[in-house]
């Protein structure tokens, strides 16, 4: 193997000012990823798991139940795709399904911007509704507050849910183990990248649609046919290799990828290199990745499969030998995956 | 996507490196001048589907780490100013000079955009008369041609709010300052492809002649690369040292005239600063006269870029290959890819953050299978 | 540095030499490109872009003949 | 009785504008409740209990839950008295006990602006860290994002959360009835005063603390004493007034209030007479309404009093003849409330 | 709180309100001039004390609904253009004018703040030197002060930024017109106290003595305000018609000496229209020629106030008590508490709004045993 | 219209007539209250305060007198 270094090969990472909150610490890599290591968990954390998973899980009298939060700040509110309304109810519906169960309520909170047009808010309203019905979800709570002018953008939702946890077994990044394989439920980028082109007027004339979804249908799906699922993660900000790399810090896990092997649209691909973006980071709101026993990894694919024909296996966890790691299996050997440290920008080198 | 997937092909990479196996028999140095094809390198991993004995060196081609600290404080400091829009392309946005980045000085409020063109900026500035924009210029000669038009738009337009921070680059005579350092142990360049569609690759033939390296004008897909470096190696294994091009899709010898004229007009040659490298005769861009008005330099009179400080980094160094991170007194403790003194620390495949990564005895996890993939050599 | 993709020109508008602008197709997705340096550049014609703006128009003959080294390198052959 | 009229007595309610949110239609009041009746009702409410109460309550297996979402918003974060991390707690904790629960499990939502001071962060959860341990539920799971300068301010904070029902029988406005009591916890107008004399920099020298405080252990002493819970309501924004005009319209009763026995501090007091406020709607986040049969009211009393002694009975519910009112029973007689279309603004005449 | 509680004792409101029924033995009609004093009869419910010969009416004592709705769009106009701040007491905010209220502008994004006093918006002139600072001078003789001392502090602080939109009316001549209306049927006046406490109460004398009708000037408390009813109508049972100060302890007969200067210095007495009453001469406060440059109006030269549209609303006629809201065309369709037209719609407690709450046919609420209270008697 | 309320001044501040101030105490909130316009005034003196300004000390033998009124008011006297 050949040896290089001198100059940074891929172009810079987030730097100093650490006594205030940057974008970076809400783009779900390693800023958030610290923030919730060294702020919430320490604070909140009352056992191991928690703060580590989509939602927490605990017991109800005879029955699991799974909770998760998520606010909602996308901009723009409606995008080729989908729109904040549906997204804030999928997003939700999502993470309760990442646990293995199936979504039954949710709360809605709404931080409205003084000045937000009524009849933008009843479109938003109008499309959580549906989203719910699709889902199969009970809107039963909310609350609503408005914000002066100015310090706001229109519309934030934060949406909560509660959901019955139908898994046989935990389904949590510590039950990865060597030998599982890595299932990819569908193609992955399409979410961030229809967002960029309509927020940054990025003048793409295609539209590229979202890719948001609901996906307890698919998980109960893989439950109901006895599919053994040590993990789930929703590929949400940060993208497929964040979520991966989460899972295998928490696991204690490496995994390779086979590069060739992670489906990405054609006109996704092509708004990635115009920007010098890569897919493996970019945001999706339908697309999980599921951990499984090598011998379930068949079945798990063809039932995916009946939902999203491009589901297939990316790659396999191996041990980790003390060091946490996501492979991707390049031309020239493996290349680790670093978690992102903040949104990517746009290149020009 | 056409004339994308074909340069990306397994079948094709690997036959190119088998040829440079077959073809390789001694030890050569070969250097890739241009950030992104160390991007591809890296993503790719051509590095590793060559011989032992081939080492590749990363050139000072990215353009935003070669922008001095002086200029991005500088940028900052006009991005401070209320009245100002501060465009950038995104890459600049996270590196940090004398002590903050762009992205720090937004976050404490800076009207800091990230444009993907400049003439993005003069579209703002067209849209934003009460404001000033200022666009940060920077680039090598690839990005030039795409500056100089904003100006002449501006121009036309008489867009009085528009100004630029220039601090364009050249190429050429960064290679010269390389090759001039006594024992720098360079065999061969892969010359940046699209430098060359620009400006052609003319200018490389009297530096390959007198220096007597092969410089080969690449592109920057794996079939590209590796077709370059086997040519390199060819000729090296030949004692050839001629200008080859086989990214010839893309570069013809003259490069493009349009694009050379536009930047001519536009801009005139001047000696330039590099970061940790100092100032290299003859290497930036600078408005033409003419085009004075444009510079936000001469436009905010009591601004200047302050000089590089003698700071603790040794970047420079490291550059030149003379010294390792292990040998810089800052290494590890008051530098740290979260707070970075130079820009070898500040990408997770820099050497600086390469080494913290995985040679730090404090290291948190230990050294592990993976470690000899990351070793940098010797040079 | 130097991030540039190709992409096909589907339609070109304008003639204005500052501001001649093509609608460039990258696999499915289409942006408008500044086409001032190249003026060369027909509908059906491969870009390669960079910063907004196209810097050449690539060739498709160049292309082939690259792609057929390629075939001949077992053979030993040394066309570039 | 005398006859008058002519010109507007109370100064002027909202206007027009109503193709926008308003401030109003977050203030708690009229617009708010129409917000709520006309847009979330209809669009997600299943049953007719959904979106009237502090929060919904579904059964779990064996168990009845509760569930509840708030977001908070205020300014400053910093207040005598609390903070907007204790706030969010207690203001969620007390949602749960209003349904008769017993508060289990948080989540917490943040949406930061760009820019926010880590440190300030970190004292607002850690001060969330000591209301949970204090209310004694457990924050078990988390969402931040981060938003562009300009675009929030500061921090708001969202908190849902998960309780399980401890009432034996429902606790909502539905089951008030004629002659119950209605028992009000503590003095009121605190927690509004003391915000808005540090907010608009009122300059009132004396510190007006907030009343802000968890209120599930009082609601768990008053079911374990067997005290026959109709309804429980937290006096949040729109004060007393407004949370009573609500259930009295939502369990279509009226209501014969006691000015003079509704306790007010004097500092309070002084600072609405300047203002020109009226105390029965300021915002209050530590006080609550229970309504219980006239039998039960002694003994509730007492109970509350333990937790406050200014706890006292304030009137009672009596028949509505079809049309809902809370009537105030000043000098001259009875005095219906209205419900605020908006937050109080000071007022000079 | 002392000199609060004393004056909201029930014991002694009973006492004068039994002392009242004693004497009263007709039908007497007696105003209130003052819209603070109306916010306490109804508050405290005085108007249920009184023996049911006693017809209190609402006098038009509210400076904000007297506002001129074309003042209200100048406000909006004014608060819309970015460099201004517009302050305004908060009552004034939910108003409308022809069409927008200032909170509804707020929403749409002017810059619209409550302050408590006009100090407060001379001090935002300070602290924001590179804006323009307008203030919402609205208020009788009682605020007009206030209003002075800031144009007092602005002109020795030499605060260029700041200046005023003024609507400030003067009691007496309102009281004038509406005895001067035929068939007014006002038998007796309770005079507001607090612009007694400003101007004294010597402008009344020859009113009461003009149009023989008793003035009491009256306080604010339930204790206050019985007692000057008592008083009113002990003069009328008597068949005097002179003015009476039971609320000594604030008022004197010459006013506050100090406050009235400075009213003197910084204004001049003017014309001014009051909202659906017309123009009332010398019924307002314009600033003084010496510092007419505090005066927005004068500052833009292309503001002025547009006159009253003739709209649908009656209230003008309501005030004078010859129709009732059913009279008015637009009543319970065009014109709702959501949507006023006029003032009179605007608060709950305002006659179009009772009227509405209660009288509608339409209403969702069955009339029901509380809608006696709320009837309005004929003048 | 005109809210005033009455407050007790606790200290005075400054004698330039236009800038006076009182810290002036309502039921136990205290709040600055400009003092230009009662010059009279005096720590321990009740103010009527109306937008920020004290507009009248108010006189407590006066009040006095209005309070004993309501106490002979049932022997039918007619002091105002
Ligand atoms: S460790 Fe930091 S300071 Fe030292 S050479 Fe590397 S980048 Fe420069
Ligand atoms: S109903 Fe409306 S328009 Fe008619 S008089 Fe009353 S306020 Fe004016
Ligand atoms: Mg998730
Ligand atoms: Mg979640
Ligand atoms: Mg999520
Ligand atoms: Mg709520
Ligand atoms: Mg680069
Ligand atoms: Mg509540
Ligand atoms: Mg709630
Ligand atoms: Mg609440
Ligand atoms: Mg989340
Ligand atoms: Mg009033």
């Amino acid at each position: 193997m050949s040896e290089s270094f001198f100059f940074p090969a891929s172009c810079p990472l987030p730097t100093g000012c650490k006594d205030v909150v940057e974008l970076a610490h809400g783009g779900g890599g390693r800023l958030t990823h610290e923030l919730v290591e060294r702020l919430f968990r320490p604070a909140f954390a009352t056992c191991n798991e928690d703060f580590t998973h989509d939602g927490a899980t605990f017991d109800a009298g005879n029955e699991r139940l799974a909770f998760t939060t998520d606010s909602y700040v996308v901009r723009p509110l409606f995008f080729p795709g989908g729109d904040i309304g549906s997204l804030a109810v999928n997003g939700t519906v999502n993470d309760l399904a990442m646990c293995g169960a199936e979504p039954r309520y949710l709360s809605v909170g709404l931080v409205i911007e003084e000045g937000f047009a009524l009849a933008t808010l009843q479109r938003v309203v109008e499309s959580m509704r549906a989203a719910a019905l699709a889902a199969n979800v009970r809107i039963v709570t909310g609350d609503t507050k408005v914000v002066e002018r100015g310090k706001g953008d229109g519309l934030y939702v934060n949406t909560s849910g509660v959901g019955v946890v139908r898994a046989p077994a935990p389904v949590v990044p510590q039950r990865v183990r060597a030998g599982d394989a890595v299932i990819l439920s569908g193609d992955i980028g399409r979410h961030g990248m229809a967002i960029l082109a309509v927020r940054e007027g990025l003048g793409f004339e295609t539209e590229l649609a979202s890719d948001c979804a609901p996906l307890a249908d698919t998980v109960l799906a893989l439950i109901d046919e006895g599919i053994e699922l040590h993990c789930l993660r929703d590929l949400t900000r940060g993208g497929l290799a964040t979520g991966l790399i989460e899972i295998a810090e928490a696991a204690n896990v490496a995994m390779d990828l086979i590069e060739a092997a992670i489906p990405v649209l054609d006109p996704v691909r092509g708004a990635c290199e115009l920007l010098g973006l890569d897919p493996l980071y970019v945001a999706n709101e339908g697309r999980f990745v599921a951990f499984v026993p090598a011998d379930h990894a068949g079945g798990a694919v063809e039932r995916l499969r009946r939902f999203d024909p491009r589901a297939t296996v990316i790659g396999r966890v191996v041990s980790a030998h003390g060091r946490p790691a996501v492979r991707l299996n390049a031309l020239g050997g493996a290349r680790e995956l670093d978690m992102l440290s903040g949104e990517q920008l746009p290149r020009i080198c | 996507m056409k004339h994308v997937d074909e340069w990306r092909d397994p079948a094709a990479a690997h036959r190119y490196a088998d040829a440079i196996a077959k073809i390789a028999t001694r030890h050569w140095t070969i250097m890739e001048i241009c950030g992104g094809q160390t991007h591809s390198i890296v993503r790719h991993g051509i590095d590793r589907m060559l011989p032992p004995g081939i080492t590749l060196l990363h050139g000072p081609g990215c353009p935003v780490c070669v922008t001095p600290a002086g200029m991005i404080d500088t940028a900052i400091e006009l991005a401070r100013r209320p009245e100002v829009i501060f465009c950038s392309f995104g890459d600049m946005l996270r590196v940090p000079g004398e002590r903050d980045s762009l992205l720090a000085a937004r976050a404490h409020g800076a009207d800091v955009r990230v444009v993907y063109s400049p003439l993005d900026a003069v579209a703002l500035a067209r849209s934003h008369p009460e404001r000033l924009v200022v666009f940060f210029a920077i680039g090598f000669e690839t990005t030039a041609p795409a500056t100089a038009m904003a100006v002449l738009q501006a121009e036309r337009e008489q867009l009085a709010n528009f100004c630029l921070l220039v601090s364009h680059v050249l190429v050429p005579p960064a290679i010269e300052a390389i090759l001039a350092e006594p024992g720098n142990g360079v065999n061969g360049f892969l010359a940046a492809g699209h430098v060359c569609t620009v400006m052609g690759y003319a200018d490389y033939e009297p530096l390959a002649q007198r220096h007597h390296v092969p410089i080969v004008v690449t592109g920057f897909e794996p079939v590209d690369l590796l077709h370059g470096l086997y040519l390199c190696i060819r000729q090296l294994e030949a004692g050839e040292a001629k200008v080859e091009n086989p990214y010839s899709r893309a570069v013809r010898r003259e490069g493009n005239a349009a694009a050379r004229t536009a930047v001519a007009q536009v801009f005139s040659v001047q000696a330039q600063r590099w970061r940790g490298m100092g100032e290299i005769a003859a290497s930036g861009l600078g408005l033409a006269p003419r085009y004075r008005r444009y510079d936000a330099l001469a436009r905010f009179a009591n601004l200047d870029v302050p000089a590089e400080h003698a700071n603790e980094c040794i970047a420079g160094e490291l550059l030149r290959g003379r010294r390792k991170p292990c040998d810089c007194p800052a290494f590890g403790t008051r530098c740290t890819p979260e707070h970075p003194l130079g820009a070898t620390m500040v990408s997770s495949e820099g050497v600086c953050a390469a080494y913290y990564r995985y040679r730090r005895a404090e290291s948190r996890h230990a050294p592990g299978e993976q470690e000899a993939r990351t070793t940098t050599g010797t040079l | 540095m130097c991030l540039a993709v190709p992409g096909q020109i589907l339609t070109i508008d304008g003639d204005d030499p500052l501001m001649r602008q093509g609608r460039v197709d990258f696999g499915g997705i289409v942006k408008a490109v500044n086409l001032a340096y190249v003026p060369e550049a027909m509908p059906g014609h491969y870009v390669l872009v960079h910063a907004g703006f196209a810097i050449a128009v690539i060739d498709e003959a160049e292309a082939l003949k690259t792609l057929a080294a390629l075939a001949d390198l077992d053979a030993g052959e040394h066309d570039t």
